[in-house]
């Protein structure tokens, strides 16, 4: 089912925790659905300098949401709103077709903690849209469209 | 890696002297039941030693017991073989929110047939309501299907009662007794039960084989066209070893059956009461005595159920979870949707089922990994976070 | 006494190495595959390794195989499924008179439900003729299901140009291979075959497990309602030890197809020719070519074949009869009727069917043995004494 | 399926043959239903002194016809009319449900005999029919009743 490279991230997920006094934290998912994710960023100089995660979700969500972290830290900004979903399914050697809404999920996570950055340095909500592009993830799994 | 296995109500080990029966159906005795030279006629006997040994345990006749491949088909063959032939009488089925979707999914290609069903609600112990099973019924009802105990959440229904009111209304009463059976002692007669589906791999016998109790006086419709097999009700050449192993493993189970639920009972009280004792913010799903004596269902709030299994798996302990994410849909388990668990509650579920041969032992290495995992994963939960904030409650 | 086996054709011993693969599933390796532990994933990819060994056998996608209860079960899927699932498109289905009834009950079944049927004749030596078939084909016209090779009288029909027509006018193409499976080499692509029926028993597997081929263009309904198991298709927990008995026992028929072949046509021409030879007054049914490498159907005339089969039970010898008596009906076999025999000769048919085990010994035993007993039998038959007298013919 | 005692009579048929110049022959059955029983009777001072048969039929239409020969040999006209097929199946200890039929043919082909013997008699056609109560014997199995 899930690749060696996720379940070392399940088994041992990386940096997880909270950050006291976070530069940016991002929220995404729902508890109806099964999925949260909470991304906190210590930002300097445009730098993303640490990060933290706490995740409530299946294997994938945890293992998505720790291989992003690890994607993220030490990047500017500007590269971290570069990756995609698509490359955290990479870093991962793949997910089943029933869990790639968690890497929408772990992209939109990383997002919405640089909005959030974004917001408390004064941007305007367009502006912030316009960078980050922030999708509404909602409860759509991919399962069945995959499995036919 | 010794596996710990807390999962038989999805299957089990198949038993050593079960197999132990099997085998010369799968070596010397290769025979077709349906040729009529010795090596075919041997065959034939046994499938018809094994219906003997199935109909006693039940105290029906060797008549009303045909052999089929799964639980599922059973309960494909019992619903829409009642359906189809007793059209004529009326359209209406009753059933529950909690049938296993092999129930639940036949009565909705029913719907689309032409069938109207009605879906019994339950209450927040998995009971259904008597009055309301009552009022459902209408001069066009010609089948009611309740499962006997309910896989997820392990609670038994009254089913007695269910085959009266069935009786008096002169209703055909299914029963999907797949969890039931070889756990708790059924007289189809004192039960008034119709018809009852079980499969075999629940019980320590082979998977791929199932069986159904049709009483005498019942119309019903071939399933499955062909040839003449089952008396002509089932066409195909017969799983022989599956059926010798079904016949074998029912056996066994009903004749230790006091012993065994002695047993599993014992496990299961002491896991629920540990970990009630021990983990806080967890909620026992189901009937805390109306319940399969082997079923224990617990939601460890603020976690999801699929990560529970993989850090369970990844020790070794095999158990299964009402998340969305292990039941192939969008939504948690409609059972427990339909007990009212909030969807997050749902997700959190942990079912763990004991079977005979795990111990005290087995049950306290899995109370002790399971606080730990159960931190680990709150540790890293938001919810929980928001929760002990005072900013989230469930 | 040992066993001459001469009824392949009904069922097959159990392969020893088939056995050895399957044990496994009936011992340790017997979590559910559906269940997400590694107990779990290991039976699911038992399953998806089966079934990619059976698709490579067809030239076909693994995505387009099927598991499932027997042969039977895959007819009943495949037509009652592209049926249900087309019946927008037309309700006209076309097949032959002497399918198997595991196709043939299907379609009447589906008569009762407002589908028509044709039944195609057959010649003298049980082909179906193509410009009849052309001609039943109305834009009314879903499905044509046609047997690959027919299990009475071993007739192979001409599949490919069968699945031409049904491709130029854009009709799905079923055929029943029960018995073709594991003789014939089968590409589902140049045969333009769109479904395909096989069950594992007939080729040295186990009872009680099928499988059918469905091109992924195919719209086609489920049959057995329930879990999500067979990509949706299929409900119920998989036979594992017996899906995987049936891969490894595919596998190996066609890794050594030539080599068996070859034994079995020298087996069954060295049997035809020799009855031919030594009994007077018997007729071959079926083609003399294009037939089943392992099949010999002949007509002892003036005597009965139950009687011919129990006195060669007595033998030790296991074969098999169109005769009424032995198939649960009033009329001898349909088959042996749709090529125009008369009933006296019909019910005198004796089917030798020979397997990889059988040796020419075995075979030259066989014939000494017939013919003892048919000049027996002939000597107590009324008729063969009206034939001596010249007041009866036949 | 078939009792030790059918097997035993399909097996070593007793009394088969014809008799040259019989004093009574019975044919009764239908090839296209695959059974046709044929009795030879040798009839002298009113008993049953030699009797034959053939059948072109199952195992249980030779071992009824074999047995029914057992039974009416040595036995007065009378007695042997008063042998039903129940005793015919009674003496085989039992016969499947689907074979009773046989029984029934037996029966009757020991009827039509001894009503060929009257016949040569000079006996009338209605005469012989209230000794013999002849049954026109048809192609009814009784499997599917039996079975369900
Ligand atoms: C041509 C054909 N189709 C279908 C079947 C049915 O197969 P099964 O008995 O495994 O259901 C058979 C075997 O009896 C057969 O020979
Ligand atoms: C209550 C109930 N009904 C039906 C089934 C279906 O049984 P099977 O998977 O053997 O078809 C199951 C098992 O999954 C079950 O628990």
């Amino acid at each position: 089912m899930y690749s060696k490279k996720v379940m070392d991230h399940y088994e041992h997920p990386r940096n997880v925790g909270q950050i006291v006094g976070a530069d940016g934290v991002g929220k995404v998912g729902n508890p109806v659905c099964g999925d949260i994710m909470k991304i906190y960023l210590k930002i300097k100089d445009n730098v993303i300098v640490d990060v933290k995660f706490k995740t409530f979700g299946c294997g994938a969500a945890i293992a998505t949401s720790s291989i992003s972290t690890e994607l993220v830290k030490g990047k500017t900004i500007e590269e971290a709103l570069d990756i995609t979903n698509k490359r955290v399914v990479d870093e991962l050697d793949g997910l089943p077709p029933a869990k790639m809404h968690c890497s929408v999920l772990a992209e939109e996570a990383i997002k919405a903690a640089i909005a959030d950055y974004y917001t408390k340095k004064g941007m305007s909500k367009e502006d912030i849209d316009k960078v980050c592009s922030l999708k509404n993830t909602v409860c759509v799994h991919s399962h069945d469209i995959g499995q036919e | 890696m010794k596996i710990k296995y807390f999962d038989h109500a999805a299957t089990t080990k198949l038993n050593e002297d079960v197999l132990k029966e099997m085998l010369p159906y799968l070596t010397e005795e290769y025979g077709n039941p349906s040729s009529i030279y010795s090596l075919g006629r041997s065959n034939k006997k046994a499938i018809e030693d094994a219906r003997e040994k199935v109909a006693k345990v039940f105290n029906a006749d060797a008549k009303e017991i045909y052999f089929t491949g799964s639980g599922s088909e059973s309960d494909n063959t019992a619903i829409k073989g009642v359906a189809y032939a007793n059209r004529k009488k009326g359209n209406h089925i009753i059933t529950t929110k909690i049938e296993h979707p092999a129930v639940l999914d036949t009565c909705k290609s029913l719907e689309k047939d032409g069938f109207e069903v009605t879906y019994l609600n339950v209450d927040s112990e998995g009971l259904v309501d008597l009055e309301e099973l009552k009022n459902a019924i209408t001069d066009k009802t010609i089948l009611i299907t309740i499962m006997f105990a309910n896989n997820e959440i392990g609670t038994i229904q009254p089913i007695e009662e269910i085959g009266k009111i069935a009786k008096q209304h002169k209703i055909y009463f299914h029963t999907d007794a797949v969890q039931a059976v070889g756990n708790i002692d059924i007289d189809v007669n004192k039960l008034n039960i119709d018809l009852l589906s079980l499969s075999a791999h629940k019980f320590y016998g082979p998977k791929g084989v199932g069986a159904l109790y049709v009483r005498k006086t019942v119309r019903f419709n071939k399933f499955i066209d062909g040839g003449h097999q089952e008396r002509n009700k089932r066409a195909g050449t017969e799983n022989v070893a599956g059926i010798v192993g079904l016949s074998k493993a029912i056996e066994m189970a009903y004749e230790k059956l006091d012993e065994n639920n002695r047993h599993l009972k014992e496990l299961r009280d002491l896991y629920i009461s540990e970990i009630e004792e021990k983990i806080p913010y967890v909620k026992l799903n189901g009937h805390r005595e109306k319940r399969l004596p082997g079923n224990a269902n617990i939601s460890f709030k603020f976690i999801e159920g699929e990560s529970l299994l993989l850090n369970l798996d990844i020790k070794g302990i095999c158990a299964s979870s009402g998340s969305a994410c292990t039941s192939g849909s969008l939504d948690p388990s409609h059972v427990l949707l339909a007990i009212g668990l909030i969807h997050e509650v749902a997700h959190g579920s942990l079912r763990v089922t004991f079977g005979i041969e795990n111990t005290k032992e087995d049950v306290i290495e899995l109370i002790t990994e399971l606080e730990e995992i159960v931190n680990r994963l709150r540790e890293m939960s938001p919810l929980y976070e928001d929760f002990v904030d005072g900013t989230y409650t469930m």
